[in-house]
C-alpha cells in the first residue's frame, strides 16, 4: 500500500471519484490554476480540464448555492473552501439550502464542502476556526472530519457518494503532519461509523481531527501510570455513531471528551447530555469535556499554543477520571 | 416518501383554425395555438390565484397568501421560451411560469392548503413548491437565494456541454442582494447558460425600487458585462420576444443575459397588506395596463381570436381551477407519524 | 402600571431608549414607512424621523454590518431581521466580525438585532425558525428571550445600554397572545440573571421563550396530581445564569431542559453537559431534555402541532422525572 | 486589557524651503511639505514592508505575510485627503494608509511580531490590525466584509449630521462579493458619505480580474448609481486629484463615490506565494512603473524636491522603521493568562 500525507491522501480520493464519474467536478477559488492555497488540487486542472475544476470569483454565497443547483441537475460538485472560517459567508446556502432539499422537496442534493479548518498554524482568528459546532445543530447535514491518510481518503469517497451534503472537514495541521498507508482505488471509508483507535478498559475518550493524535499520545503516558484508556475517534461527526460511543461508555462507566472546538455548545456538549441522559445508572464518573476556550483563535505563538487543548492537559483528565 | 398521485396536468389550449377575420402581424409572427397557449397560462393563473385569495379570506388557508396578480405576462411570457430540458427557479409571483413549465395546478392548491399531496408533503407552504422533478429547481425563501441555484444548475448543463438553459426569476428588490450579486456575476465570468428574468413591480413589500436601487436596471446589470433589457411587463409578446433572445444566446454558449419586465404590485405585497403606502393612481394605472385583459383585448384586435373563443378559454380555465382544487381537497393532510421522515435523502449506490 | 402585549412592550423599551438617547437608531427592511412587517416600529418614523428609523434594501449582510460600522463610531444600533430565518445571510458580520471585535481590537460594538422567532403562526420552514443554537456557540455575543410582556421591555433597554452585540430573540407567537403589566420609563431588567416562575422541590424545569407557558401549564397539572415543580425562565440565554440554574438543580435534584429549538445542539445540551459534570453526585435523575425533533419547521398544521413540544409532552416529561 | 505604551508615531517629513531650481505646475498645485508628505509615507510603507518580508523570510514572523509593494500610491494619495475626524476600513495592501491616518509604526512590526504592544495583543496577525481608536475601522479578514463596516460609520456620520467621511480600501477581486455589493448599493440608496478605493492590481490571488468581475470597474459601479472614475494608481497624485473630489462630495452631502487606481501585484500573493502563474512581462512592466521611485523622480524633475532632500528623506524613514522594528521587539509577548480576558465589553453606564 502506498504511504501519503492526510493531504495527498484527500487529493487521492477526489482524484479517483472524478476518475471514476465525470459528474464529479471542482469548484472554489484558486482549485485550479493555482490547485488551490494548499496545493490540493495541483494537476487536477491538468488532468480533468476547466470544465471540471472550476476556478470561481471570490463568491462563497454563490459557490455554494451553484453547487446545489448543479447537484440538482445530476453532478456531484465538490466545493473548496479557501479556509474553512468563510464558510460563514454561504451559511444561507449551507443549513437553509441545501440541508432542507431532502425535507422540504424531496430533492436529493449530493454535494461536498471541503472546508479546511483547525490552529496551530498561527493563522489568526479567521484562518484556524473549528466550524462544526455551527453546522451539527442542523438537520439534513452530514460531517465527517478525518485525523488519518487511510480515512481521508476513504471518507471523501464515501462524501461524493452519499446523496446528501456532507461537510468535509480537513484539518490543515494535519495535511503535511500525517503521513500513512493509504488503499489505492474506490477505497471506501462508510460515513456514521467511528473507529476505535486504542483498546481500554478504565476510561473511554471520544475525539475527532488533530486532537485524536493527542488523545493518543496522552493515553500511552496514562498507561505508563497503569491506567487504560480507550481512546475512540469518532470521524463522522453528524449522523454521530452513538451505538459505538454508548456501548464503550457503558463498559468502561467513565467519558472524557476532547474537542479542539470552543466548549459551549460543542460537539462534546451534545454527546455528554446524550449519554448522561441514556446511561445514566451505567457512569462511576462524571461526563467531562475537554476544548479550547470560548474565545476567537489567537494569533500570537504563546497564546495560540495556549488555546489548544495540550497533551499535559488531556493527560490530567484522564488520571482525573480514572482516579475519579 | 408516500406521494399522493399525480394531479390532473394543465391543459395546453388546443389549436384554433387561423381563419379569424382580420389578420396582423402578431398572427404572422405567433401561430394561433401559441398565443392561445400564452393567453391559457396567464389566465389559468390570474383565476387560480383569485380562488386561493378567496380560500384565504374564509380562512381555509393559513399562513402567508401570495399573488403574482399583473406578472402574469413576465410569467408566462419568460417561461414559454424555455425548452423541454430546460429548468427555472421560480418565486413568489411566477405561478404561470410553474404552470408552463408543467407543475400540475392540484399542487399549487394543495401546497396551500398543506396537504399530503403537495411534491412538499405539506411541510412548505403557500407558493414555495420547488424540486418538482427535473424542471423547476429547489425553491428558497431567501431573497436572491433561488439566482445562485440556478446558475449552478447551468452550470451543470455547461459542464455537460449539454443545450440546456436555466431561467431565474425574481423582482426587483432582489437586485440589492449579495446572493444575487454573486451568482449573476459568477454566471457572466463563467458564460453560463442562464437567464435572468426580473419583474420590477415598483414596491419591495413597503419599499419603493428607488430606495432598493439607484438607476435604470438594465443599466446596471449590463455593468455585469451581460447583456440587458428593459421590457414592458404587461406585454406578454414582448416579454416573450425579449425571453426568447436570451434563451437563444444562452443555448448558442452567448451567456447569461437579465430582462427587466417593467409592471406594477396591483395588490398588497401579501393578501395581509392594505398596501396602503402605495399611491392609489399608481395602483389604479396598474390595473388598467393589466397583462390579461390587455393581451385579450390584443387577440381579439390582431384578429388572432374570436371573443367567443376567449369565452370559451375562460371557461376551460376555470374548469381546470375547480378540478386542481377538489384534487388538492381530496388529498389527505400530511401524517404527523411522517414528520421526522426524510431529513436524508436515501442512499443511491455511486458510482 | 400600564398593561401591555408582548409586542407593545417590546416596542415601548425601544421607543423610550431612542427618547433617552438619540444615538440609538432603528434600521431594517420596511421599519419605517411600513412599521416593520409586525408592525412594531409603527408610529417610529413620524416621532423621530427617517434619520434614524431607517429603511434599508434587503441586504441582511450590509444592515447588520452597517450597524457594526456605526456602533464604532458611537451609535447603538438596533436592527430589525424581518424574520429571525433571514439572519443565516448575516452570519459572517454576526459572529465573525460583531461578536469578536472586543476579544481582537478592543473594540466596542454596542448594538442589538432583533430577531422575530418561533414557529407556530404556520410561516413553514423559513419563517418559524429558532436560531439561538447557530449563535450561542459564539463567544462575544449575548443572546435574550423574554417571555413576558414585562421582560420584554426590560431586556430591551438592557440589550440597548449593553456595550456587546445583542441578539434579541422575540417569539412572534407571543406578540399578541401574551399580556401583562408594563413598568413606564427606562424599566431595566438587567442581563444575565434567570428568574423564578414557579417554586417547587421536586424537579426543576429550565426553559425559555414560548415554552416558559406550556411548562407552566404542565407544572400546574402536575401539581394536581402532588408533584411540585420548579419553573426557572432562563431569560438570557448567553451569558446563562449558571448559578440561579445550579442552585435549583441541586436542591431539586432533578432536571428537566425544555426549549422550541431542535435537541441536537441545542441549548439544552451545553447546560445538560454542565449540570451532570457539576453536580454529578447530587442528581437523583438523569438530565432530561425535550424539544422540537430534529427536522425543519414544517409549515401544514397538523405536522407543525406536532413540531412543537406540546403541554402532553412536558407533562409526561415532569411525571417521569418525577417518579424515577 | 492592558496596553502597552504608544510607540513613536510616525514622522510628517518638515517643511522644505520651495525655493526648488525649476517650477511646475505640481509645485503650484501642492504645497512642497504636502509632496514631502505623500512621499514620505509611500517610502514608509515601502521600506517598513522590505523589512517585514526579511523577518518573515528569516522566520522571526511566522503565519502569513502580505505586502502592498505597489499599492503605495493609492493608499497614501487616498487616505490623504481624509480630514482629522474622517475614518477609513483599511485592508492587506494599504499600510501607507494606516500610517497616513496616525498609526504608530511599531504597532504594524508588533503585530506581525505578535506581541502584547500591537492593539491586538498578538491576537490578530500580520496586517490584520484594526479598531484603533477612532480612526480606522475594526479589521476584518473578510474580503468584501470592510466594506458595510465602512458604510456603517458613513451612515452613524449622516445620522448624527456630522460633516465626516468613511473610505473602504480593497482589490478589485473584492467587487465579487456579496458583502462588498449590498454595502455599495446601501450607501448609494441612502446616499452616505462613502468613499469607495479600489486598488485592481489584476489578480484576486491566482485569479485574473476578468475572471472576477467582467468590464471596466469605473462603469460597473456607475451603475451603482454613484460617480465612479478610474485613475492610474500608481500616480500619487492623480490618485489625490480623484479621492480629494470624492471625498469633497461625501463631505458636502453628495453620497458616495469609486475610484479605482489601476496598478499590478509586482509580488506573489503573500510572500509564501511565488505568482508564477502570473506572467513575468506584466510584473517587469509593473515594477518599471512603481510608484514610490516615481514619484521621486517626478519630485525631482518637477523641481518640487532636490536629490538630497530625497536621500534625508530614505535615512529618517529607514531610522523610523529601524525605531518601530525595534519597539515593537521591545514589547513582551502576550502572557497566555490573557488569553480568555476580553471576550466581552465591560459595561459603560447608559444612557
Ligand atoms: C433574504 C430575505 N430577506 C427578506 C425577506 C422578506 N421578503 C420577502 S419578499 C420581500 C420583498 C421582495 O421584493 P422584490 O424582490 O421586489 O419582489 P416582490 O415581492 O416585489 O415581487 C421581502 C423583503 C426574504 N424573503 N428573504
Ligand atoms: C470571504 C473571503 N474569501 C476568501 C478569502 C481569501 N482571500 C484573501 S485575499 C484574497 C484575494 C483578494 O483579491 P483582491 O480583492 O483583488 O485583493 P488583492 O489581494 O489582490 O490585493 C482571497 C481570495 C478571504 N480573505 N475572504
Ligand atoms: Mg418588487
Ligand atoms: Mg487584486
Amino acid at each position: 500500500m502506498a504511504v501519503m500525507t492526510y493531504l495527498e491522501a484527500i487529493a487521492d480520493g477526489l482524484r479517483e471519484a472524478m476518475r471514476a464519474d465525470p459528474s464529479v467536478v471542482v469548484l472554489g477559488e484558486d482549485v485550479g490554476v493555482y490547485g488551490g492555497v494548499f496545493k490540493l488540487t495541483k494537476g487536477f486542472l491538468d488532468e480533468f480540464g476547466p470544465a471540471r475544476v472550476i476556478d470561481t470569483p471570490i463568491s462563497e454565497a454563490a459557490i455554494v448555492g451553484a453547487a446545489v443547483g448543479a447537484a440538482l441537475v445530476g453532478l456531484r460538485p465538490v466545493v473548496e473552501m479557501q479556509f474553512a472560517d468563510f464558510i460563514s459567508n454561504a451559511f444561507t446556502q449551507m443549513v437553509n439550502v441545501a440541508a432542507t432539499s431532502a425535507y422540504r422537496a424531496g430533492g436529493c442534493v449530493p454535494m461536498v464542502v471541503r472546508a479546511p479548518c483547525g490552529a496551530g498554524t498561527h493563522g489568526g482568528p479567521f484562518h484556524s476556526q473549528s466550524i462544526e459546532g455551527y453546522f451539527f445543530h442542523t438537520p439534513g447535514l452530514k460531517i465527517v472530519m478525518p485525523s488519518t491518510p487511510a480515512d481521508a481518503k476513504g471518507l471523501m469517497l464515501a462524501a461524493i457518494a452519499d446523496p446528501n451534503p456532507v461537510l468535509y472537514l480537513e484539518h490543515k495541521a494535519l495535511y503535511r503532519s500525517q503521513r500513512g498507508p493509504v488503499e489505492a482505488g474506490l477505497a471506501f471509508e462508510p460515513l456514521g461509523r467511528a473507529a476505535l483507535r486504542r483498546a481500554g478498559t478504565h476510561l473511554t475518550v471520544l475525539t475527532y481531527g488533530m486532537m485524536v493524535h493527542r488523545c493518543l499520545e496522552a493515553a500511552e503516558r496514562a498507561a505508563a501510570e497503569g491506567i487504560e484508556t480507550e481512546v475512540i475517534d469518532l470521524r463522522t461527526l453528524l449522523p454521530l455513531d452513538l451505538e459505538t460511543i454508548a456501548e464503550s461508555a457503558a463498559r468502561t462507566s467513565r467519558v472524557l471528551i476532547v474537542h479542539e472546538d470552543r466548549l459551549r455548545g460543542g460537539l462534546g456538549a451534545e454527546i455528554a447530555a446524550h449519554l448522561g441522559e441514556h446511561l445514566f445508572t451505567s457512569l462511576d464518573a462524571p461526563i467531562s469535556r475537554i476544548s479550547a476556550p470560548d474565545t476567537p483563535v489567537p494569533y500570537a505563538p504563546p497564546l495560540e499554543t495556549a488555546y489548544l487543548p495540550s497533551v499535559d492537559r488531556i493527560f490530567d483528565g484522564i488520571a482525573r477520571l480514572a482516579r475519579w | 416518501m408516500t406521494r399522493a398521485p399525480r394531479p390532473p396536468r394543465a391543459k395546453a389550449a388546443r389549436t384554433v383554425s387561423s381563419t379569424a377575420p382580420r389578420k396582423s402581424g402578431v398572427v404572422r409572427e405567433f401561430a394561433p395555438a401559441d398565443l392561445e397557449r400564452l393567453y391559457h397560462y396567464m389566465l389559468l393563473q390570474r383565476l387560480a390565484e383569485e380562488r386561493v385569495v378567496k380560500l384565504y379570506q374564509t380562512g381555509t388557508i393559513v399562513g402567508a397568501c401570495f399573488t403574482g396578480w399583473g406578472h402574469e405576462a413576465v410569467a408566462v411570457g419568460a417561461a414559454s421560451t424555455l425548452g423541454p430540458d430546460d429548468v427555472a427557479a421560480t418565486l413568489h409571483r411566477d405561478l404561470g411560469a410553474r404552470l408552463v413549465l408543467g407543475m400540475p395546478l392540484g399542487y399549487y392548491f394543495a401546497n396551500f392548503l398543506g396537504r399530503s399531496g403537495s411534491p412538499t408533503r405539506g411541510r412548505e407552504g403557500n407558493l414555495h413548491i420547488g424540486g418538482l422533478g427535473p424542471r423547476i429547481l429547489l425553491h428558497t425563501d431567501f431573497i436572491g437565494g433561488n439566482v445562485p441555484i440556478a446558475a449552478g444548475a447551468a452550470l451543470g448543463f455547461a459542464v455537460r456541454k449539454e443545450p440546456r438553459v436555466a431561467m431565474a426569476f425574481f423582482g426587483e428588490g432582489t437586485l440589492a442582494t449579495g446572493e444575487f450579486h454573486e451568482a449573476a456575476n459568477l454566471a457572466a465570468v463563467l458564460r453560463l447558460p442562464l437567464v435572468l428574468v426580473c419583474w420590477n413591480n415598483q414596491f419591495a413589500l413597503s419599499t419603493p425600487v428607488a430606495r432598493e436601487v439607484l438607476g435604470p436596471l438594465d443599466v446596471r446589470m449590463a455593468g455585469y458585462g451581460m447583456p440587458a433589457c428593459s421590457v414592458d411587463g404587461n406585454d406578454v409578446l414582448a416579454v416573450y420576444r425579449a425571453a426568447r433572445d436570451a434563451v437563444d444566446r444562452a443555448r448558442g454558449g452567448g451567456g447569461p443575459s437579465f430582462i427587466e419586465g417593467r409592471t406594477m404590485r396591483v395588490r398588497g405585497h401579501s393578501e395581509a397588506d392594505d398596501a396602503a403606502y402605495v399611491p392609489r393612481a399608481l395602483i389604479e394605472e396598474g390595473r388598467r395596463r393589466d397583462p390579461v385583459g390587455r393581451f385579450a383585448r390584443h387577440l381579439i384586435e390582431s384578429g388572432a381570436l374570436r371573443a367567443a373563443r376567449l369565452d370559451d378559454l375562460r371557461a376551460q380555465a376555470q374548469a381546470e381551477v375547480d378540478e386542481a382544487q377538489a384534487w388538492a381537497e381530496a388529498s389527505p393532510p400530511p401524517d404527523p407519524a411522517e414528520l421526522e421522515r426524510g431529513v436524508y435523502c436515501e442512499a443511491t449506490p455511486w458510482p
